[in-house]
């Protein structure tokens, strides 16, 4: 017979909230008292508030626990309430992120995106070039971009309306860079006609690229089936949330 | 050592299947792990109308199993043929029979719903009957009781000429009686087990995990419950039984053939094994086999049975 | 933080309980458990002729927890008083209360039984119903259904002034009726679970491992099913539940209080943790507590109840 | 979740038979192709015969298994019906079995006592002096003499009508040995009454001993009780079979 309580790593652990980090009107970061050494960046944990829902979230970093939460609806606006030293439930870490490639990086987040961007461009940070190209509807939904320039990263904003940066969508300050750098990986967190349109392009020019994609999911570890793609059944938990396409 | 295995008159290349729920959602995912070797796949079960399911927690990981309490989320029959469809004309070449899961409500629901996924052709159904009887005034499953096991069988038997599989509840009384019951009414195989009524409960939130408040146990903890019923079952019903419940290795598989199982499904493993867990189940079990002198899995069904 | 909880009018320095069948066959190992920390201590279960049990394997640890088929060995109830007796004068210093386990294959037996046991004036009696009622033409077991259980817990109850405890079988459609006709016939207190039926195979011997083929299982594995009764039993009936079923830490007592339980039960921990497991539970649940900020077991009974 | 079968050392495993010996006219050595190097002198393993029963035998030797069986009812019966290569299911190591201590060994056995005190013999083989008195009905009972002889111990026989070696019960040569050698530790095994009487010899004149003691079981790692002594609770399974007295 086994020795007890081996499930303390597979159920939600509770973790106290020690920080809370407004960055825009809409998003905030929490930070935990709670540290997973062995997560790495595109990795995601589950965070669940008892009585209400679970829901995945990308790591922001590792060491202590961070995420990014931006409000858009019933669970994202409810942990926003939250006070320092209340608890969340935390599951992971989950899944299998990007994987770091030799040479210059091309980080590209959308949104919540920024969220793995960054803590892979503080993992890679003896890389030679980082760039990061963050896309946003308007300015004041950018995000991250000081603390990517702190961290010693090449910001590219574009905004939908020029309201910040370039104007367009994040291909647009994209295609100069892989013009400029051919021997860099490309990576990239945001909305599924964002990474939609990244991977026809990488297809195009034969380029590999890193996608770290959303589907809605239940158990996080490649069983329920939930966040299938219909297609070839390539399960974003699991497999992913990061897809590595070869070039 | 010959894997291939009949059961109601469909060939399966090995008697390892993918149960029902588990990577059973999209037509590309069940392909996959025919891909990866299963013997044979079942869909994920579907009723009539579209259902949202629970909201999360719905599937953990205890550490002896999982607990599952998806709520039987599933896009509504209509989705589900064109899934169906779809996933047998995938599968057709690699000659892997597929199972179509379906559940219901009430009786007569239970009947359309069998004539609605009869149209996407799949090698056999599969019915569900430990979902809660809506329309009984209680509320309980449908596999809890025989006559109420019996009246879905008939309902489905009537309404599909497709060979039909009655997948029965651990939590009852006396699994054989509802097992003949199905029997009776006209099932060709039962299905047994599905997963055991359980709940797991944190003691810093103090309440139950699942939003569904308890679940289904599956996996490793719930081996000993499935050959039990397996074993019984065997002893009572003629047709033949799909052997489910904790089955993670060849060696599991075998001792749920040796307790009776024809067919074996496979779930929970996949969180242990991945994807290919039941292709690796199947060349394990080839192993097994060959190493303790049976020449095929049909040799070694049953041989459990010892005299009382 | 106050251990000491009462329950059925009987002081227990602490809720942790030693369950039927584990190290309760002798009045010195009844006393070292209680030395070692227990809050009570039950005798294995007894009946008014003796009986030898099935021959081994009887007891076996198949991963993720125990299964047994003693087969209700027992050395008959005449002998068993006197062991009672013995226990009761060495456990009297100690304060920890003495429950009495006994079991019939007929309800008057159970009412002799009860008769015979409380010669021994334990603290509480504890009447195991998930024995086979060879009076019944089935031979099922009497926690099998609502009129047995409340027939066994009649006959217990005229024939003696101690409390009594009636002991639930999970093998069962619905745990919770019984428990609500066992109350209803004059229960004092409700305990759950009695180990959950199943089997184990070995694949070269070609058969289950146990002499009595199938048995109960315990352990680990078995938690989910024991918080699921006693969760859903706490909402029905009005009596103390002691729970009992995969209890082996602080935090699996805890979990168990929260689901309702008034004493925790605990039995196969003792494979992993030795005879003084339950001390140990008792004051890892005494620490949890504390952190938790709870003052005592009680005021954390049932909190994992939330509103529908 | 666990990994699978993680069961195959707790419940009976498969062995075959790959040697047998007769030892006397009842008692009979098996030799398994089965090794548990970290088992000990003193602990004990239970055989299953399927259909039969499962019984506990003390282990002769650990790497590879070997017991030795006296024939007295159905199933050592049984088992001794057994040829080379056929399959006997063994569950263990179990119990805990003799403490080595420093200085001269005088191992005492009784009927098929002689195996556990036979591999703590060979275990301690390096002593400066070990002695055995093995006991026995009459001169056909004795057994393992010659065995112990080739592995260097020196031998004492008694026999209850004086066929071999002196007449009487163990405690005959043993009292010479305790008044020759203060320092030597006394190891036992063999039925109740011999371990009775060696307890009380033992208890007046303030010396340790160890004693190995039988009784009927079930499960073999306490829990079901089985194996309980009255007064004190003392498992024979779990606490023993040896049980430690001291001085
Ligand atoms: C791998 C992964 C990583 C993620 N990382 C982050 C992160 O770092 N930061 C962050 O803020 N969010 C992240 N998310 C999204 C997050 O999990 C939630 O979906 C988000 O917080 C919205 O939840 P809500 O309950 O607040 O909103 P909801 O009430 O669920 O809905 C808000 C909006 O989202 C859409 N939506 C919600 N659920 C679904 C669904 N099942 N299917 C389709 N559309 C749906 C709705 O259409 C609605 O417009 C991640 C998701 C995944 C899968
Ligand atoms: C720790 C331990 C180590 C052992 N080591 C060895 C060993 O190395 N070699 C060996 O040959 N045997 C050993 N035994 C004894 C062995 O386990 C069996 O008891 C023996 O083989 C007899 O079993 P049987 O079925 O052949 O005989 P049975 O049919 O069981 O009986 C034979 C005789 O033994 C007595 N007996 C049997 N069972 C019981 C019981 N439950 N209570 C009281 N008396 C009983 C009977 O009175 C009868 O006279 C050991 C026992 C223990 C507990
Ligand atoms: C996440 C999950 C979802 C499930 N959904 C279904 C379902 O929709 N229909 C069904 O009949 N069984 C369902 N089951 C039960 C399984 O088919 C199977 O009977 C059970 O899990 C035992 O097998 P296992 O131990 O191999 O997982 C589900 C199980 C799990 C774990
Ligand atoms: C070896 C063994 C013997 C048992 N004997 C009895 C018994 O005689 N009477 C009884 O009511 N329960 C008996 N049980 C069941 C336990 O009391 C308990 O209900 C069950 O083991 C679940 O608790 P656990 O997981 O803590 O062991 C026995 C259990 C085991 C493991
Ligand atoms: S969320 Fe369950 S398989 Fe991905
Ligand atoms: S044999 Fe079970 S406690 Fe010793």
């Amino acid at each position: 017979m086994l020795p007890a309580n081996r499930h303390s790593f597979s159920l939600p652990q509770p973790a106290h909230i020690v920080r809370i980090v407004r960055e825009n009107y809409r998003t905030v970061t929490f930070t935990f008292d709670l540290s997973w050494p062995d997560a790495g960046p595109g990795q995601f944990l589950m965070a669940w508030l008892p009585g209400l829902d679970e829901k995945p979230f990308s790591l922001l970093h590792n060491d202590p626990l961070q995420i990014s939460v931006a409000a858009v609806g019933r669970f994202s606006r409810q942990i926003q309430q939250l006070h320092s030293g209340e608890q969340v439930w935390l599951r992971g870490p989950l899944g299998h992120g990007f994987q770091s490639q030799p040479g210059p990086m091309i980080g590209i987040a959308g949104g919540y995106g920024v969220s793995p961007i960054h803590f892979l461009a503080t993992w890679l940070r003896n890389r030679r070039e980082r760039h990061v190209i963050i896309g946003a509807r308007t300015a004041r939904d950018l995000l991250f971009a000081e603390r990517f320039r702190a961290a010693g990263v090449q910001v590219h904003l574009c905004t939908d309306d020029g309201s910040a940066g370039e104007m367009g969508v994040v291909t647009v300050p994209l295609n100069p860079l892989l013009a400029a750098m051919p021997d860099a990986t490309i990576y990239a967190c945001g909305p599924t006609p964002m990474l939609e349109a990244l991977a026809a392009i990488c297809r195009e020019q034969h380029r590999g690229c890193q996608l770290s994609w959303e589907r809605y999911m239940r158990c996080g570890f490649g069983v329920c089936g939930s966040c299938a793609r219909r297609e070839d059944g390539w399960l974003a938990c699991q497999d992913g949330p990061v897809e590595i396409i070869p070039g | 050592m010959s894997l291939p295995t009949t059961c109601c008159d469909v060939l399966f290349p090995n008697p390892i299947v993918l149960a029902s729920g588990i990577l059973g959602t999209e037509a590309g995912l069940l392909t996959r792990v025919a891909r990866a070797g299963a013997g044979g796949v079942t869909s994920k079960s579907a009723s009539v109308r579209p259902r949202m399911g629970h909201p999360n927690p719905t599937v953990l990981d205890w550490g002896y199993g999982l607990i599952n309490a998806v709520g039987l989320a599933n896009p509504g029959l209509a989705a589900e043929v064109a899934i169906l469809q779809e996933a047998k004309t995938m599968l057709k070449p690699l000659n892997v029979p597929l199972i179509a899961s379906i559940f219901a409500e009430t009786i007569d629901e239970f009947g359309r719903a069998a004539a609605i996924v009869s149209r996407a052709q799949p090698d056999l159904i599969e019915v569900n009957i430990s979902c809660p009887n809506v329309g009984h005034e209680l509320g309980h499953p449908f596999a809890l009781d025989p006559e109420n096991a019996a009246a879905v069988t008939k309902a489905v038997r009537n309404n599909s000429d497709l060979p039909i599989i009655v997948k029965l509840s651990p939590n009852v009384t006396d699994i054989v009686e509802i097992g003949l019951a199905a029997e009776a009414a006209g099932a060709d195989a039962i299905a047994a087990i599905n997963s055991v009524a359980g709940m797991v409960i944190d003691i810093h939130a103090a309440r139950p995990i699942l939003a569904n408040r308890e679940g289904g146990l599956s996996g490793p903890a719930i081996k000993p419950i499935a050959l039990r019923a397996v074993y019984n079952l065997y002893e009572a019903v003629q047709i033949p039984i799909v052997g489910i419940g904790g089955v993670s290795s060849g060696r599991d598989a075998l001792e749920m053939i040796m307790a009776g199982a024809t067919l074996v499904g496979v779930g929970s493993a996949v969180r242990q094994r991945g994807v290919s867990a039941l292709g690796e189940i199947a060349t394990e079990l080839a192993h097994l086999l060959d190493d303790l002198g049976y020449d095929s899995p049909v040799s070694a069904k049953g041989v459990a049975h010892v005299a009382r």
